[in-house]
Order: structure tokens, then C-alpha cells, then sequence
């Protein structure tokens, strides 16, 4: 009979690494390790989508040598910010559990009343860009209220907005048709031909990877001071230096051609507040709280309809302003403004991302990296000379590719246990 | 039905005060006509059956059901409860049967729910690490990272989270559901001292629990509930664990009088403890 | 008429010029899928006509399956790959002037191709009027009726094109400018392109009107077997029901006298004028040109109105179709009737 | 100090009526009692959506007295039957919380399979109806394997198949776009003219009356044998001559126009089919125990990779049926076949029928009810003569409220406890 | 170690033998190392602290984990249990800590779930709604209905449910994942009963408890774990609770044995039952 533990317990020396069976790092080259040993495992966030990213990159390379040239990714950073705004929209309903299918029309409806107040009723600019967001915060609020109120499901209302907005849509631009925005308009200049000087570009990063190393040596002494765990001091640095080099050199690559789109960078811009959002405010918190266990979430005192009130307002939102990114990128909004793929791109780039249909898991970086990879197939394909048939059948093919990639590495990660 | 008040506190207006209480899900009622008081300072032991409305009637307190007829008085004025937030703006903290935790969120996500540290637009992270610790090591619990989801915590780990998260505000009445029925010895123990460390400092308690060695070994009375309603009222002292089994199951002859009676020539081993 | 940026030198002056000799890439652009024509005919016909007047030449060629966002995004990818012409057929005419704008930018002239493309920017049109298009119909639905001796007064059914399409906007346009001062009356309209929808609106309207409908005027071939299937299911007389594109099914229809008309266009005749003008404006050479449109150098396409006893001389003349193509087994006896061999 | 139990337990005469807190009826009158209570409360299944759908019928009745004739329902009867045969297959989908986006491209897909093979190969009829199904049931299978192999989430993969499979569709149609198929084939007048003789009809309605009342008295016999609580005798009579009395007023006043269609007759089939397989087959409690909790699923011993195989498989394949039978009603397959509302009408349908995103709840007669709402507001909309913004706006905005009566009678079941 | 098995078994093979299991979920290794047997006719009682990896083993041996290390074997022939049919098909029933039962589903469809008396395309519901009456019956389980969704239970009437779950098969090993942790005093003796009657069947029994006077009553023999590896195995009858408990906190000196000395002063009352 053995009662003496036969475990001698290790000394410790932070309050969140005392427990014998976790194996963690304590130094820098023992970061390295442990982090080759995660991906190793398949534990690695959100890069097996970059992998697939990567992949698609290297193929539609060899097939045209354009595809990486600078003018060409240029090109695929604008393509990608309007949608891109709205998936970051999707990202929030998706994140609640909720869908919303009335993006594509929102989008489209916004175009139609900023082409309408400002070129045919010339009002200012400022006004006709404002009036679609507060039409998309109307609109927002109205499912959440039929959501709240009578429990009709976003499904339902969202795929009546989707119908009842068209008709909004086509009935104001109704007698003419599409309209033009002026070439020389803010909007259209935004969309088409605003870039970064070099010079500010280069600082920008510098900016961006001083902001980086700054924050992560203040919170990781903090944590020390805490007697907690935290990232060391050489692991900082050499990231923040990584960060740095990685970016200049992208920045540089960029303005050989025309450079860095300003449109583009809203669309960072945004990704950035609404992850901080999620990521560090009460709100978001809330968030994946409902996401996870509404009932639970309601429990512990949080506001719930309000949340889903901002949710649904901020999809909505961001999808007209996605829609007035579109139409100053095409310098027009016409009958089909948003009928087209838009819903299902902005949907499927949320999914692509990681964000799951089921509330709860997600980023606003999902937004970016899935919408990357559906424009990188599109900007791809249309480099090489097909048929449409055989379009489909790629683009069907390699966004499936695509994902086997991340699931096969999420998979193995439920393997070990860390799903 | 005798005054089942403590002494010290049968002048007491109760801190909580509920009466004819009644709760219908569909074709079954789970509660008819429910008394309960609790003060200041006091334990409560609620038991019952299985299905006897226990829990029904905690979430009813907490605000996360509503009752189909009754009234609440707290501090001796009639109230409303209609939603867990007044609940716990009333200063009611619940531990549910079911836990109810984020099983997406991490365990200081879920310990501080809803009452994060720092300002709403940054929340403060490491305090609320920090202070998680602590409460964690208050109940003796054994988790190895307060970083994973608690999805993939075991049983009484989540059980010790849920539990915490009621040490996080500043109720004056905390509601227990069955809050050891998965814990440990250790941890067991560690809770039954923090009830008392809570009566002790003024807090009205309600514990639920199936384990009468426990409640007789904290409690200051014993409200039974049988099929949705009052069954009897005790004070703890004053009644033997076969009279709240009877009461319990409705008959003197029981299951567990039957089986005690089928081991009375076993081993002592078990009479042992009663921890 | 729509703005544009400050006036920039006509494009045709600056293009550096590039010889028949060395080839060069052409971008073709065309609007959409549903639309047999584009991949069926316009392709091809213009393929041919490059590899003859030009074999080292090649063309890129994109699709924009009914988006004019895609079409930019189309346009964009082709100047990056540096062709020296773009022939856009737009799926939105208006859209299509942001794509105008950045080619000349990039000293890349356009042509409008089919459609109009409204900016003053074109180098040249080679057009496909729409609303003549819809004249041609509604011209023929009101003789047949006429003909037939339906009194004025009765009732046409239209399934017209999607409001979201712009060129159904112009077709419809031209149609209602012939129906309506011949006196006949617009029962029912429904915009779609969606053959259930339109088949379900046509059984609604025979459920509701019966044999007050005189004809079905019908934007397209696709609504047009969808009216025919309607009145087939009601058991109604098949009444005049008019089409466009001359799709293979539709044709078939005709000769088997259950469709009644249908527009087409010479395309082969359309697509060797676009390379011609094309490979010149490349060379930096200025096209002749018979017509103008808004100022801008352009060719007009006439369409043509198909009926039973025009198949031969138009479609089958002009080799769209191949006889054996049309004149399956079930047709055949349609097609010696109608003297198509 | 009370130690006797207050209560007296009743005296109890089946073994699932003995708990003293249970409300439950015991006879003819009382279970009346029972189900007017229970409607009060508002606990009444699928009643919400048919008086979302009697109130549609009751507004454009009275907008336009054609709606309830009897030849505008036998056209809105065959206008459901193609749709709602591929909701059908959508529901199977949504029981496991998967999605199918991909019915559309499918149903197009099959039907240019149809008139390429029989119109323009001029194989057998047979032959070009089975050779869609087959490739449905291919396309299921992949979407399966991709899903239990490499764990691609359904929308990503089916999204995939959607672009994939419209590929196949232009391809094959390529060179000639549209196909005829004749009028004189069986697929064509199977969809457009085909409908049971009156007396048939009369004679099938007797045998579907005849035969539940012999189901029903058969059951509650054997429930009462065993000691089990049942539905009176008389009750059964009584529901019984109801039905026959109800089905036979219907077929008549069908048989006022072109009478019972053979399509709808088939749909309803498929229906009763697939009811039956979810709630009296063991596959249709594994699809539910799977959709409810899928680890539970799998801990009970069930092969949970065969369901996911059978229902991608079912879903396909019905949505390869729809669209053989869209083909027939509109006498052709074109590029566009498939590629319309399809897809959101068919998901919408088994959405608004009350079949949850979320699996786990759900049943083969929602696809019947939701596409039933969804071609009613149509055909009313046909009947009036309205522009197109404005019938966009009246379908989203119809189409919601339907699903606020049943949201709002849900809500107040929930308010009861028995959502 | 001593050798722990009773004596009648001494010689006889294990059912059921597991040896050097090892199981990390990311960077926690949850289990290392762990041997574990079971006999016919034997009752195990495998105890440990929350967090132990008592579950985790529970997990492994009924096939819905994967070990990443070590063996099993049935009979004394290697197997491999690689999901939860295999584990079944064994003879292997097990009930989960966490329950798993099918919310949306009702009483009688969880306890046949995957075992559907009838023919494969029509159930025979009435048999499966009669047999479950009589299953619940002999848990003295308090149900109203059969025919409402588990999800709409009280915690016991779910604990229940899971339980007779097992009783429907006809298994040769029974593993009970803290069966009594909701149930109330009735349903506890009940299920006690239960497993020393399935113990006389001959089958063997695991039982995991955190209430060590129930498994001092019915054990045969102890499995302690500590931070996932053994930490003592004992003969029930020659073991005290001060003994187990040492074992399972790892020090004589612990939040239990603190508290009882505490409370040695307080009423004699709690110590009066070990049921
Ligand atoms: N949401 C609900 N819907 C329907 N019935 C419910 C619901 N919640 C509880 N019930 C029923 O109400 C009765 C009381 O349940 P409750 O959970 O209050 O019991 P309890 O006393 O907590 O039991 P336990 O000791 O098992 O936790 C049970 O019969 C249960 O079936
Ligand atoms: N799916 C999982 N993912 C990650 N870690 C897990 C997972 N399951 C269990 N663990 C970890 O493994 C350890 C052992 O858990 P286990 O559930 O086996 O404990 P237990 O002995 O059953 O405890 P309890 O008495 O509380 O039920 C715990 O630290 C837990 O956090
Ligand atoms: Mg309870
Ligand atoms: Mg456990």
C-alpha cells in the first residue's frame, strides 16, 4: 500500500505555471521549441488558411508570373476591401449565431442612395455618404427588434430584407437606371486612386511595429509584475523586428507599382477596431459569451438584446459602407449593385476565415484572410484564358482546397485534444 | 407547522420572502403554492426528491424563470424579479445546477462575466488572471491553466469556476444548486467552510444539496420540498436524518431505510466519516 | 450624361503602337452566361477573325457572368497583363465607364462592343441598339396581331427582363413603343430573367385571363419556352410569343410553330467588325468609320427578326447553326416544310 | 414539524399517467378540454405557419377573387411540387445542423443531364432519369467524405459544388444553351399534364381516411394492452371522418378545375416517405439524436458517419428529382435552370416550415408548409399587377410576417415552459 | 505495492486489464502511465481529485477517447478501442460524467437511442415506452412523462435517465462515471442496489465517486489517481477514509482533515449516516 505520493511537486515560480502537468515555456528558446512542437501538433491558429493562401499563391504563379506582380496584388488589395468590409460585418452576426442575408441587397441599396442624393439631388458628399449608414443602422435595428421582439429568426427576416431592400433599391433608381459618380468625386478618388506616399508608407510601419513592441513589453511586464507568465523580453524583440522587415519589404514590393491603396488600409483600419472590439472590450466579451451559451450569457447579467442590437446595427452597417466602397470603386451604382455574389462571397469569406456558422469561434481577421483567398482564385482565374464552365468548376475545386487544408490541420489538433 | 426561525432571528424581518409560489411547465406543475424564507446570517438547506422544484425554484429567485403566480419581498418590500440582471442588481448571486458557463470562454472569462475589471473599452486582463488564481486557490481547485476553454475542464473543475463566479460580486444572499455534487473531498470541504465563512459575515444562504451529511453539517434550517410543494420546515438541530429522509420521500418505509437496514450487518467502514 | 475626369488626350493619339508582325494581346470582355450567344458564338467568331488577321495576336477573354464589379475586376487583371485593345461588351453600360477611364489611363484604347458603354472616352462602338432591339418585337407582335386580325384593344401579357439589367430596361422601352400606339393593352407585366418565375407568372395570368391574352410579348428565348410551357400545361391555344437571342431551342420552336419570333443578330458579322477596328486602333491606326454615336466613331449592328419562314435566310445562312443541329429527328418534318436543308 | 406527506396519491390506471403533477386527459371530452388548452397556451406544432398561410390566402382573396379558384391552386400545387421536393432533401440536411448550398447547381445540373441524354443522345427515358439521381447521389457522397474525412464544413464544401457543378452545367449545355424537351414525353407530361381522374381521386382520399383510422385504433389498442394511456375511441372516429369529410371537400372543389396533380400527389408522397423514415425508422432517430447532441450520437453506438453519408446523399438526390421535375414543367433545361431562387426558396421553405438552422428539430411537412407560403405569395402577387420594386418589397416584407405568427405563438409556448 | 486483487480473484484473469495508459490533451498531460484491472464479479471504485483523469480513463476504455500511449486487454487478448460501437459491441456500457443525452429527443428515445426495439423501419414504440416505465421504475426515479424532451428534466431525472441507459444492453462491464452525483438520497440507494445486484450478475463493475462513504459501502476494491497517474490501489474493508483520502489529496494534512477537526466540537447529528 503506497501512501506517499510518489510526485515530487517542481518548484514554481508564477502563479499560472505551478501545475505539474502543463508543459510550458519559460524562456525565449524555449518559446521556439514549444512553438515548433505546436505546429507540429497542428495548433496554429489561424495559419493553415495562410498555408492555403500561400499554396494558391505558388500555383497561379507558376501559371502566370503576373499573379504576384506587384500592379496584380495592388489590384487584388482593392478588390478585396469592399466585401471584405462587409464579411467583417458577417463576422459579428456569425459570431452570435445569427446569419444575415440582406448584405448583398444593404450594399446595394447604399450605392443607390449615395448616387441618387448626390448626383441627382446634389446634395453634399458628406451627407449622401451618411445617409446609407444611418439607412443600414435602421435596418439593423429592425431585425434585431424582430429578432427580439418576435423571435422571427435571422434567417427569415434578413432573407425579407434581402427581397424588401432590392425593391427599395429598384425602385428609387427605377427611371434611369444605373448612375455615374463623377471620376473626380471624393468617393471615386477614394476607391481608385488614392495611395500612400512611399514615404509615409515606409513610416506607417515603423509606426506600426514601434506600437507592437511597445504594447507587448508594457503588458508583459505588467503580467510580471502580477507574478504571472508572460512572452520574454528577447522573444519581443526579435518579433517586433520580424514585424518590422516583414512589412517594409511588403510595403516596398507594393510601391513599385502604384502602392498602398487607402482603401485598403480603411479596411485594415476597420478589421483592427472591430478585433479590438471583440477583443478587449466588455462588448465583445459579451459577444462570444452569447455566442457560446445565450442563456448562460443572459445569466450572468449581460444585456443580451442589446448586444445582438449592436450586432445586427454593425452588420448592417458595414455592409452599406461596403456598398459605398464598391460603387466608388466601380464609379456607378447600378440595378445590380450588390445582386450579385456579394452575400455569398461576404459569408463564405467569414466561413473560409474560421469563423463558424454556429456562434461563438471567430475573428475579424477571418474577414480578411477568407476574402484574400476567394479574390486571390478570382484575380487568378482571371489571369488564366477560360471558359466560364471551366471557371465554375475551378473556383469551386480550389475554395474547397482551400479549407481541407485548415480542417485537416484542425483536425489533427481535435486528435490531440485541443479543439 | 412549528416556528422553524433560529431564535436569534425570530424577530427578524426575512431578507428574502417568498409566498404561494406556483410554476406550470406545459401539462406539469413543478411548483404549487411554495413558501421560503431566508435572513441575514442564516443557512438554508433546500431539499427534495429528484424533481421536487428545487432548482426550479432557485431560478425563479435568480430571474431566469418567472413564476406563474406568487410573491417575492425583499428586505420586506414586494418585488419583481424578472430577469437574472435585477437579480443580481438586487444583490442575489446564483450557482446554478447546470453551471450555465461559456463553454467557448476560458475560465477567467467565465469568473468574471459580465463584471470585468477595468474600463469597458480595455478590459483589465491581468487583474482579472490575477484575481482568478486567487479565488481558484480559495476552493483548493486543481486546474492546471486558467487560459483553456472551459469546454475541456472536467467535471468538478467546472463545478469550482461555477462556484467562484459567485464570490465575484457583492451579493448579500448567494443561492447554491447543488454545488458539491461533483467536487472532491478537498474541494467539498473547502466549500462547505466557505458557506459558512458567508453566513458568517451576514449573508443569507440557500444551499441545495442531496448530501444530508452536509447539510446537517452546515445548515440552520431544512426546508423540504415534495413534488412541487412544501413538505416540512426544520430547524437543523432539532431533526434527525431519518425524519428528512421521510419527509423527502413521503414514506417512513424507503428505499434508503430499506438498504440501511439490508447493510446494518456490513462493515463499519462506512459509518466512519460523514464529511 | 455622366461626368468624367478631366478631358484626356484621345486615346488613339498616344497609343504606342504595336505591328501585325510581333502580335500583341486583345482583351474580350463579355457580360454574362445565360446568354448562349457569348460562349456559343461571339467567342469563337472572334477568336477566328484575330488568328486570321493576326495568327502571332492573342486574346484574352473573360466572362463577367452578370457582374459589373467582376468586369472591372476582369478589365483591371487584362491590363495588367498589358493588352493593347480592350473590347468590352458591358453588362452595365453605365458601370463600364470606370473601365473606359482606367484603360485610356493606361493609354489602352476601348471599344463598346454590342452595348453602349457611356463615356466619352470610347474609341468606338460597335453596337447592338437594345431598344431597337424591343422595337423589332413589339413591331412583329403587332403585325402578327394585325394579320391575325385580333382586335385592337386586347391583351398582351409582357415577361420582360430583370429590372436589374439595364439592357431589359431598353428593350422593354423599345417594345412599349410599339404596343402601345397600335392600341393593344399590357394585361400583366413581370421583370425576370428566371424561367420558373416567368413559366409560374404566365400560368398565373391564363388562370386569371384565359383566352382574353392575345400574345405573350416575352424580352427573351428563355422567358418565351417558359410562356409556351405555360399555356402547354394549361391547355391553351398557343398565341404569338415573341423571343431574342435565336437560341437553338428557340428556333427549334419556331419552326415546330409554337414560338413565334425571335431577334438575332449577325455575330460573326458583329465580331470580325470588332477585330477589324480592334487591330487597327492597336496599330494606332484610326478606323474609317460609316456612323457616329454621341460624337464617337461606331458601327450599328442591325438586328434582325426571326420567324418560320426566316430561319433560312438569316440563322442558317449566316452558319450559327448547322442543319443537322436544328433538324433533329423531331424537327425534321418542321424544317423540310420550312426548306431547311 | 409536518412528517406525514399533505398529498394523496391518486388512484392511477396507466403506467405514463401516474404522476400526480401531470395534467393529462382521459377521455373523448376531456382530451377536447385538453387540445383547447393547450391552444390557449399556444402549444400547437405546425398550426402557427398554416394560420400565417390562411391569412395570406384570406389578403389576396380578397385583392383579387382568383386566388382561391380552383384553377389558381391547382397551378400553385404544381408550382410547389419541384421546389418543395428539394426542401424536402434540405430539411434532411438542417436535422444534422449542415447546409446543402449546392441544390440549385444540382437540380440544373440534372436537368441538363436529362435533355442532353434523352433529347440530344436520344437515349432511353429511363436511362436520363436515372443518370441525374446517380450523379445527385455521387455529389452527396463527396460532400460526405469531405465532411467525415477531412472535415470541411458543409457550407464551404457544398458552396464549393455550387460553382463546381454550375461548371458542369455550362459545360454540357455549352455549345447549344437551351434544350426542348418534347411536349409528348413522360417527364413533360408527367409535370404539366398529368392528373388523377375524379374518381380516382375520391376513391384515394377514402383509402387515406380508411387507412388512418385503422393505423390509429390499431396503435392505441396495442398502447392499451400494455398497460399505456391512448386517444379515445370515439376521439379517433371522430378525427377520422374529419379528415375523410375535409380531403374529399378539397379534391372536389380540385376537380372543379384540371383536378389532382400527379406531380403534387408525387411531392406529398415523397413527403409521407421521408415523415415516416424520421419518426418510425431507426435512421430517422439517429438523424434527430445526431442533430440534437452528435457526441451522444456517437457514444450510443450510433454510425454516425453513415447518416452524414445517407443524408447528403437523400438531400442530393431529391434535389436531382426537383429539378428532373422543373424540366418537365417548363418543357426545357436551360443555363439558367437551377440557378434562380432555387436555392434560397428550398432552404427558406424549410425554414419557414419550422425546421431549425441549428439541427434537431425539424420534419418532412415543413418543406410542404414553407413552400406552400412562399408559391402562395407568389401566385398572389402574379394576380395583381405590380412593378417589380414594389413586388420585391411585398414578398420580404409577407414572407416575414408569416413567420411572426409562428414566432409569436412559439414565443408564448416558450413563456409556458414547453418550447 | 501490494497485491490488491480480493482473494477469490487472485488467480483468476482480469476482464478487463489496462496498462501504462498515457493521454495529453495540448500541454496538459491529463493521464501518464495509469494501470487499472477489473474482474467479474468485482466492484472497482476508481476515486481521485477533480482534475485526476478519472474521467479521461472512462473515456479511453469506452472507445470516445484515443490514448496516446499504453494497452488494453479483454479477456486477456489485446484489444483496441477505437470508438464507442467497438467499446459497446466488447460489453463495455458505460455512463458519462457529462450524461450525453440527446436534449431534443424524449426519455423513451434516449434510453433505446441505438438500440430501437422493433424492426429497423418501425420501431415498436409501445415496448420501448413499456420496458422504460419498468426501467425507471426500479431506479424509483420521479418522472412525469416519458414523452417530453430530456432537456426539460430536473439534473436527477437526467442522472436517471443516463443510468438505465446502461441497463438496456447486456453488457459484461459496467463503468458508472459518478452516478449519484444529482441523484437524491432515494435514487442513491437505488442505484447502490443496482450495482452490487449487477456485481452478483457476475459483471465487473467500475464505479467513480467523490463520496467515499458510498464507496467504502459497496467496493471491493479502490483505484486511487492523483494528477493523472495511480496513487495507491487498496481492499476496501482494509483501508480507513483518513487512508483514502490521504491518497487522494496527497497529504495527511489536508482541507478535510482540517475541517473535521474544526467540527469535532459541533452536534453528533451529521455523523449519524453514511448512506
Ligand atoms: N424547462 C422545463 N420544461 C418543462 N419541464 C420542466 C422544465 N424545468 C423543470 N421541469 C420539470 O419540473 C420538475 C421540477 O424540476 P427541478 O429541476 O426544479 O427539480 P429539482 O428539484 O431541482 O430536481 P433535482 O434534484 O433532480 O435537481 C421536473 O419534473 C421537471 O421535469
Ligand atoms: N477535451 C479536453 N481537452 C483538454 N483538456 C482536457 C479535456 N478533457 C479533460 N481535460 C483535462 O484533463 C484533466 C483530467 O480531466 P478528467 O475529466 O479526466 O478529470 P476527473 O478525474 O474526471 O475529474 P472530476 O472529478 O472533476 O470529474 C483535467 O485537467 C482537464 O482539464
Ligand atoms: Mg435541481
Ligand atoms: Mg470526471
Amino acid at each position: 500500500m503506497s501512501l506517499k505520493s510518489p510526485i515530487a511537486s517542481p518548484a514554481t515560480q508564477t502563479l499560472d505555471r505551478h501545475d505539474e502537468r502543463l508543459q510550458a515555456a519559460t524562456g525565449f528558446i524555449d518559446e521556439l521549441r514549444m512553438t515548433g512542437r505546436r505546429i507540429r501538433r497542428g495548433d496554429i491558429g489561424s495559419l493553415p488558411v495562410i498555408i492555403g493562401l500561400v499554396i494558391i499563391a505558388a500555383v497561379f504563379q507558376t501559371l502566370n508570373p503576373l499573379f504576384l506582380s506587384s500592379i496584380n496584388l495592388v489590384n487584388l488589395m482593392l478588390d478585396s476591401a469592399a466585401v471584405g468590409t462587409i464579411a467583417v460585418g458577417v463576422v459579428l452576426v456569425l459570431l452570435l449565431a445569427q446569419i444575415d442575408l440582406s448584405i448583398g441587397s444593404v450594399s446595394g441599396f447604399a450605392a443607390a442612395i449615395l448616387a441618387v442624393t448626390f448626383v441627382q439631388l446634389g446634395w453634399p458628399l458628406w451627407v449622401a455618404l451618411t445617409l446609407p449608414l444611418a439607412m443600414g443602422a435602421a435596418v439593423g435595428a429592425i431585425y434585431a427588434l424582430l429578432f427580439l421582439r418576435f423571435g422571427v429568426p435571422s434567417f427569415v427576416s434578413t432573407l425579407g430584407g434581402l427581397l424588401a431592400i432590392l425593391g427599395f433599391q429598384l425602385f428609387i433608381l427605377g427611371t434611369n437606371g444605373s448612375i455615374n459618380l463623377p471620376f473626380d468625386s471624393f468617393i471615386v478618388r477614394f476607391a481608385q486612386k488614392m495611395f500612400l506616399a512611399p514615404v509615409t508608407s515606409y513610416v506607417l510601419v515603423v509606426v506600426v511595429a514601434v506600437v507592437y513592441v511597445g504594447f507587448a513589453l508594457t503588458s508583459a511586464a505588467k503580467r510580471r509584475r502580477n507574478g504571472l507568465s508572460a512572452s520574454s523580453v528577447p522573444g519581443i524583440w526579435v518579433r517586433g523586428i520580424l514585424l518590422l522587415v516583414g512589412l517594409e519589404a511588403a510595403v516596398w514590393y507594393l510601391n513599385q507599382s502604384r502602392g498602398v491603396a487607402v482603401m485598403f488600409l480603411f479596411f485594415l483600419g476597420v478589421i483592427g477596431v472591430v478585433a479590438w472590439a471583440l477583443r478587449r472590450t466588455r462588448w465583445g466579451r459579451a459577444m462570444f459569451a452569447i455566442g457560446g451559451n445565450v442563456e448562460a450569457a443572459r445569466r450572468a447579467g449581460i444585456r443580451v438584446g442589446r448586444i445582438y442590437l449592436t450586432a445586427f446595427i454593425l452588420s448592417s452597417v458595414l455592409a452599406a459602407a461596403g456598398g459605398l466602397m464598391a460603387a466608388g470603386r466601380l464609379a456607378a451604382a447600378t440595378l445590380s449593385s450588390g445582386t450579385g455574389d456579394v452575400n455569398l462571397d461576404a459569408i463564405a469569406a467569414a466561413v473560409i476565415g474560421g469563423t463558424s456558422l454556429f456562434g461563438g469561434r471567430g475573428s475579424a481577421q477571418s474577414a480578411l484572410l477568407g476574402i484574400l483567398v476567394i479574390e486571390a482564385i478570382a484575380s487568378g482565374l482571371n489571369l488564366l484564358n477560360l471558359d466560364s464552365s471551366i471557371r465554375f468548376m475551378i473556383t469551386g475545386g480550389v475554395l474547397v482546397l482551400a479549407v481541407v487544408v485548415d480542417s485537416l490541420s484542425r483536425r489533427s489538433r481535435a486528435a490531440h485534444g485541443t479543439a | 407547522m412549528i416556528d422553524t426561525k433560529p431564535p436569534a432571528l425570530a424577530d427578524q424581518r426575512p431578507l428574502l420572502s417568498l409566498r404561494g409560489i406556483s410554476k406550470a411547465f406545459g401539462a406539469v406543475s413543478a411548483l404549487t403554492d411554495v413558501d421560503l424564507d431566508v435572513h441575514a446570517g442564516e443557512i438554508v438547506a433546500l431539499v427534495g426528491d429528484n424533481g421536487a422544484g428545487k432548482s426550479t425554484l432557485v431560478k425563479i429567485l435568480a430571474g431566469a424563470h418567472a413564476a406563474d403566480a406568487g410573491s417575492i419581498q425583499w428586505n420586506g418590500e414586494p418585488v419583481t424579479i424578472s430577469s437574472p440582471l435585477e437579480a443580481q442588481q438586487l444583490g442575489i448571486a446564483t450557482v446554478y445546477q447546470d453551471l450555465a458557463l461559456c463553454d467557448n470562454l476560458d475560465v477567467v472569462q467565465n469568473l468574471f462575466l459580465g463584471r470585468e475589471t477595468g474600463s469597458a473599452f480595455a478590459m483589465d486582463e491581468v487583474d482579472m488572471e490575477k484575481r482568478s488564481w486567487g479565488l481558484l486557490a480559495q476552493l483548493s481547485a486543481k486546474i492546471p491553466s486558467v487560459r483553456i476553454p472551459v469546454a475541456s475542464l472536467s467535471g468538478g473543475q467546472r463545478q469550482t469556476v461555477a462556484i467562484a463566479r459567485s464570490l465575484v460580486g457583492e451579493p448579500s444572499v448567494v443561492i447554491l444548486d447543488e454545488p458539491t455534487a461533483a467536487l472532491g473531498v478537498a474541494q467539498t470541504a473547502e466549500v462547505l467552510n466557505l458557506v459558512e465563512r458567508l453566513r458568517d459575515h451576514g449573508l443569507g444562504v440557500i444551499l441545495i444539496s442531496h448530501n444530508m451529511a452536509n447539510v446537517q453539517n452546515v445548515s440552520d434550517r431544512i426546508v423540504v420540498l415534495r413534488l412541487g410543494r412544501n413538505n416540512g420546515a426544520f430547524r437543523t438541530r432539532d431533526v434527525s436524518y431519518e425524519d428528512i429522509v421521510t419527509a423527502i420521500t413521503g414514506a417512513a418505509d424507503n428505499s434508503v431505510t430499506k438498504r440501511a437496514a439490508a447493510h446494518s450487518t456490513t462493515t463499519g467502514a462506512a459509518k466512519e466519516q460523514s464529511r | 450624361a455622366p461626368e468624367s475626369g478631366p478631358a484626356e488626350p484621345g486615346p488613339s493619339e498616344t497609343t504606342q503602337a504595336v505591328s501585325l508582325e510581333t502580335g500583341f494581346k486583345i482583351g474580350l470582355l463579355l457580360p454574362d452566361e445565360s446568354s448562349t450567344r457569348y460562349e456559343t458564338q461571339d467567342r469563337p467568331g472572334f477568336e477566328a477573325a484575330v488568328k486570321a488577321a493576326c495568327p502571332k495576336c492573342e486574346v484574352l477573354y473573360a466572362n463577367a457572368n452578370q457582374d459589373a464589379a467582376k468586369q472591372q475586376q476582369q478589365a483591371n487583371s487584362m491590363l495588367t497583363q498589358g493588352v493593347k485593345v480592350l473590347v468590352v461588351d458591358p453588362w452595365d453600360g453605365v458601370a463600364a465607364a470606370a473601365i473606359v477611364d482606367q484603360a485610356v489611363a493606361q493609354k489602352v484604347p476601348v471599344i463598346a462592343y454590342d452595348r453602349l458603354i457611356k463615356s466619352p472616352q470610347l474609341s468606338y462602338i460597335i453596337s447592338n441598339n437594345y431598344e431597337k432591339v424591343g422595337e423589332l418585337q413589339g413591331q412583329a407582335l403587332v403585325e402578327k396581331l394585325k394579320a391575325d386580325n385580333v382586335p385592337a384593344g386586347s391583351g398582351i401579357v409582357m415577361l420582360n427582363g430583370a429590372t436589374t439589367d439595364n439592357n431589359a430596361v431598353n428593350i422593354r422601352k423599345g417594345a412599349l413603343s410599339q404596343i402601345e400606339p397600335a392600341g393593344y393593352k399590357v394585361l400583366a407585366h413581370i421583370e425576370t430573367w428566371d424561367g420558373p418565375t416567368a413559366e409560374k407568372f404566365a400560368s398565373s395570368q391564363i388562370a386569371k385571363f384565359g383566352t382574353k391574352i392575345a400574345a405573350f410579348y416575352s424580352a427573351n428565348d428563355g422567358n418565351a419556352l417558359a410562356a409556351i410551357a405555360a399555356m402547354n400545361a394549361a391547355g391553351m391555344k398557343l398565341v404569338p410569343t415573341t423571343g431574342l437571342d435565336a437560341t437553338l431551342a428557340s428556333v427549334q420552336s419556331i419552326l415546330a410553330g409554337q414560338q413565334y419570333m425571335t431577334v438575332y443578330n449577325s455575330f460573326k458579322g458583329e465580331a470580325e467588325q470588332a477585330v477589324k477596328v480592334a487591330l487597327d486602333l492597336a496599330q494606332g491606326k484610326t478606323p474609317t468609320s460609316t456612323d457616329t454615336v454621341d460624337g464617337i466613331p461606331a458601327f450599328l449592328q442591325q438586328p434582325q427578326a426571326v420567324t418560320a419562314d426566316t430561319v433560312a435566310t438569316t440563322v442558317v445562312k449566316d452558319g450559327v447553326y448547322k442543319t443537322s443541329d436544328i433538324c433533329t429527328t423531331q424537327y425534321a418534318a418542321a424544317c423540310t416544310a420550312h426548306n431547311i436543308k
